[in-house]
């Protein structure tokens, strides 16, 4: 199968559905010509014309707000949003409006649109461009929350997003925008929900979102070597949650660790641990560990971002310290 | 009065939706000072040319955004007694299932998006609705109600910017009826507002909202120029709230006087001033209005019986609707 | 002692700060002549002038944004918004600029700045006037969040607040402003941190915030007929959170549920029980468990909306099941 | 050239100041080229008339706030190039101790209240900082930079709403660079960009921003009457940015064409302009001119080396400064 990017993916998945549903329209700043400073949507203005890849004005809950008003009355837009620290400005049109029309409307409209974003810090941004923020909006009820892990993932998420009769929202790790996966020429859509065993093992259960994926995964090759079979879990989306497959992964290994790069208080680590520990506890054989971001803004310095996120090597290590028992002396 | 190029059914039905507005409004500060009512509701009476004169300038097709004080919005519109009634009250049969409520009233099939209950929060939703039809090349318009205090919101500005750059068959239509809760207009709204809109480039017009032909001719004319692209358009509509900035809001003379209420409602009622051009006029004689208001006030009076004895959802409705299949 | 209303709790708290320090004001909408909707700061401007309660336009991102600059150059303002769910409105002053000026730069300039609000539902306010959002801003580093949950508490809190050289969010429950509570005439602060046990008991440890506070003594009552002994706690502020007094709760008594009235996914309860489970796993007889509001908008029919939060009866039915061993079958 | 009211020595400062952002920018761009700085930046080179001509109407007690595109106005407000360059590399001695880099520059002492990331993000910061100069008494007055693309964000007009109906002490200085990102400023806003600080009321000029007495006189009137309580004020700055937006733009020509570049670069150049107008009038000799950007150049570069060898912060403070004491 050929191998292309993450940012050639989502560069598919848009043509792919604008092709299918003339509904769907792109929109937000630089996104035309520019294709986004990351270049991401280049080529697909000159497809779809200005009509259906619409630049804006630096006006984050404004277009926000055109997107809810155009998603309730018939079209399919997909905000872009440069950078996931903006979604501070959307949250009020994100989550006190289309969030909830569908509700307050006792189900007579529905707001079917996606907001794209990204998350991921150590690109030396600062702390208003490295924030990953999916926690916040995995909180608001009628949000649905996806964070594809890989190229794959990407494309499969973004258009069962697009076709979604719900506010979505897709965080993309800007690290990842050059990572290269298998992906299929053929059509494929990845339904929201059911979680991706990347990895079997009988030791321990690793989950991680996003790009933690890939660290669970490397961390689940260094302990491999030291004949720790570790299985490692993508939810793929967190709302809604395939709880299924976690918890009875738990149950399997009795071990777990939650590994995202949220922030760690209040965060996604912190949901999905709970819930583990709720319906599995009496197979665990130690609490549901959580690894996420350090409860700090993203420093600038390079000599301090990079240690504010998780690493294999700070995953194998938790890992190693629930094997060994070392737990029971903390707790 | 200023002329408008509608005939006398015209007439008689924004006469009648001027006065169903108002007996809705009362039977629903009825309903709140007998305890009937959950919560609390925002009334419209005073205000009512200015929902009326509008809506009657639109068609089912075009759409309108809603604010908190949206009953006048809704009827205006086109809703039922029956099903506004059964929302307020949280009623299975509401517009909304009884989920909504007074401030997130919708009624989808005449094209009212919904009441709002963040102030500002449906400037984007109007510009969206716009935004949609051009692109998807209907010529629908949406109207955007809001209050003079919500002018003070950014999102009014990122949308107008917007709306004017790719120009958007929206018409905003400020209800500056000199309060916004228990401030006056000018201690909250510097220099003009609609030097504000037209600084955007949108043409924008101070009308009467007390002289519902007046603000129908008006829109007549934005609508159809905004059918053929020439939007947007602003409107400025002065007008007067009877009733406190919610039911419970009584003993207002800190912030207004009652001299000045009593002016508005002698002087400048919009039912009253229409009434007797009707008469005036010799399109209805005082025995036809009386008839007209008291079928009306029976209507009412129906349909909120109907509503008080209907059926609260069932508590298995509590979680469904949250996401659309 | 003299019993007082939360409300004038709150009037009374603000009246001494603003004494004792000039650099103190309010702003907010109907601040002043109105004394807000709830009629909490009556009197103020009268005795303060309508330079240090400030009236403002319908603009919370705007006085947000005005009270993090006057933060930073030596004012103590108190931003006053009105419901908690205009929270979204502000989140990028608050959480992009305020909650990140301290550390962006290097401990040199800070926001010392209050914002007020409430949350709490069942008031027929409906979906965008009844949200309890306080788990959003606790996820973000920077901010700090108290939950008075009586009068008493209102006051130490929002005293404690004022002189907090940080950002602080204050919640109060706005179906409490009328409830009585033992107030000392003398003047006394709340730390910030340090959690109360309301109620000491040895079979399971009841932590409520907020209204929930009461919800937790009133479960407690019910158990206590039953011969159940709960001990319940009050974390009183989030961030910081006084894991140390919630973990030796647990340890003692080895069950523990955790009552919000916040969304339960993502929300506060995860972040207290995982903090639980992770720290005192091995001395419990049952995992940690989480009672938040329920994951849907808040409906406006009073036959719906009683239905989404926690009651006593609620959670002491939850802790006869934890008591009995029921979660042993469940989990 | 308009006149001032400086004398030589101010001339000579302002001269240099410029030169100095200048070099600054230089030396970043090559410090980024040559792959020796962590992420991006936005050079201001191009604009420095603006931000000199604006902060040398300013005293340390003044304030301002900074932008994304911020190190001209560190420097024009007095910051040294050591803290600025090591902060641009994340080094501890920078002005914060490599917490913030080049998109949270701040400089505390000289009333630098900071760059932002956050487009648009400090107008709500600097009209507080005139709120609080209002109700403490002190007279004075703060500065907020923001660019064409700014005005798109509605926190803008509330802001500006805010400061007109308080007579806050604030000047809003638009850096009309005509793009934002890449994007022609017509492109994303309608209207007028002064005729909307008029329409709240708000006295607004426009002026030549490659201009840097221009700018300064016009500052320097402004900045008295608004500490005298006759503010706010907008200020429209007509410039234009050399680099791409940030120094990873490079080929840009599909936004906008080289010949425009080269165009502003040789015919509106700001030092250009301004060097030559301090020969003619015999202020300084070319010579003398010589030796200033020398020793310039000089400073810069040995801060670029000093900043290069300096310590990073240690691992522990990655979790100080969260919150105060
Ligand atoms: C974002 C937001 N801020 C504040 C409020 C509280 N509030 C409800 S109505 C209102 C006044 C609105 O005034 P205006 O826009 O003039 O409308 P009017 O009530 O006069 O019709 C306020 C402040 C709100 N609902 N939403
Ligand atoms: C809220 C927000 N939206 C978008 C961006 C991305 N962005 C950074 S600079 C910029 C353009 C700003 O244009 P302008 O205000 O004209 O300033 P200039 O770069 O021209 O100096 C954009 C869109 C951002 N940093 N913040
Ligand atoms: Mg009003
Ligand atoms: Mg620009």
């Amino acid at each position: 199968m050929r191998n292309i990017t993450l940012s050639q993916a989502v560069n598919e998945a848009f043509a792919e559905e604008m092709r299918r549903d003339e509904t769907v329209f792109i929109i937000g700043e630089d996104v035309a010509e520019a294709g986004t400073p990351f270049k991401i949507l280049s080529g697909l203005v000159e497809e779809f014309g200005t009509e259906r890849v619409i630049d804006t004005p630096i006006a984050e809950p404004g277009f926000m707000g055109l997107a809810v008003g155009a998603a309730m009355t018939g079209s399919r837009p997909v905000v872009d949003l440069m950078f996931g620290d903006f979604i501070f400005l959307i949250m009020d049109q994100l989550c006190n409006q289309a969030a909830k029309t569908h509700y307050m409307s006792g189900g007579k409209m529905n707001a079917p649109l996606v907001v794209r974003t990204n998350m991921g810090a150590t690109r030396r941004s600062a702390a208003q461009h490295s924030q990953s923020l999916h926690a916040l909006v995995a909180h608001i009820p009628g949000l649905k929350v996806a964070m594809p892990s890989s190229a794959y993932e990407a494309k499969g998420l973004l258009k069962s997003a697009i076709r979604d009769n719900n506010p979505v929202v897709i965080f993309e790790d800007k690290l990842m925008y050059n990572d290269k996966a298998e992906v299929p020429e053929e059509e494929y859509l990845i339904p929201f929900g059911e979680a991706n065993v990347k990895r079997s093992g009988r030791d321990i259960t690793l989950i991680g979102t996003s790009s933690m994926v890939q660290v669970c995964e490397a961390a689940a090759e260094i302990l491999a070597k030291e004949g720790i079979e570790a299985e490692v879990i993508d939810p793929r989306t967190i709302v809604p949650l395939d709880e299924e497959t976690l918890i009875a992964s738990a149950k399997k290994t009795s071990r777990v660790i939650v590994v995202d790069e949220g922030h760690q208080s209040f965060g996604v680590t912190s949901e999905i641990a709970s819930r583990i520990n709720e319906k599995a506890f009496y197979h665990l054989d130690a609490p549901a560990m959580r690894m996420g971001a350090m409860d700090v803004p993203v420093p600038f310095s390079p000599a301090l971002e990079d240690i504010t996120v998780p690493t294999p090597e700070g995953v194998a290590e938790q890992a190693r310290k629930l094997m060994s028992g070392e737990m029971i002396h903390a707790a | 009065m200023a002329k408008t190029k509608t005939n006398t059914e015209d007439y008689l039905r924004m006469y009648k939706q001027m006065v169903r507005i108002r007996s809705f409004e009362d039977n629903a500060n009825q309903l709140y000072l007998s305890a009937k009512m959950p919560g609390l509701t925002h009334m419209y009476s005073g205000e009512e040319a200015v929902a009326v004169g509008i809506c009657e300038a639109l068609t089912d097709d075009d759409r309108i955004t809603s604010t908190h004080r949206g009953h006048g919005h809704c009827v205006a519109k086109g809703a039922n007694f029956r099903e506004m009634f059964c929302e307020l009250l949280g009623k299975e049969e509401g517009y909304c299932r009884g989920k909504g409520g007074s401030m997130h009233i919708a009624d989808q099939s005449h094209g009212n998006l919904g009441a709002n209950a963040i102030v500002g929060g449906s400037m984007g939703i109007a510009t969206g609705s716009a935004l949609r039809a051009k692109l998807q090349g209907a010529d629908d318009v949406t109207v955007c109600f809001f209050g003079d205090g919500a002018t003070a919101q950014g999102l009014l500005y990122e949308v107008m910017n917007m709306a004017a750059l790719w120009n958007l068959p929206v018409i905003y239509a400020c209800e500056n009826n000199g309060y916004s809760e228990y401030t006056k207009t000018e201690e909250i709204a510097a220099g003009s507002i609609t030097a504000r809109a037209e600084a955007f480039g949108i043409e924008a017009h101070q009308v009467d909202g007390q002289d519902v032909m007046a603000v129908n001719e008006l829109t007549q004319k934005l609508v159809a120029r905004a059918r053929k692209g020439e939007g947007p358009f602003f409107m400025e509509l002065m007008t007067y709230r009877y009733h406190g900035h919610h039911v419970g809001d009584i003993n207002r003379e800190y912030y207004r006087s009652k001299e000045e209420e009593l002016d508005w409602k002698e002087n400048r009622d919009p039912i009253i001033k229409f009434r007797g051009w009707l008469v005036e006029q010799g399109i209805a004689s005082e025995g036809e209005i009386e008839v007209m208001n008291a079928e009306i006030k029976k209507d009412a009076e129906e349909a909120v019986e109907y509503a008080l004895a209907a059926k609260y959802p069932a508590e298995s409705e509590v979680d469904m609707h949250v996401f659309a299949d």
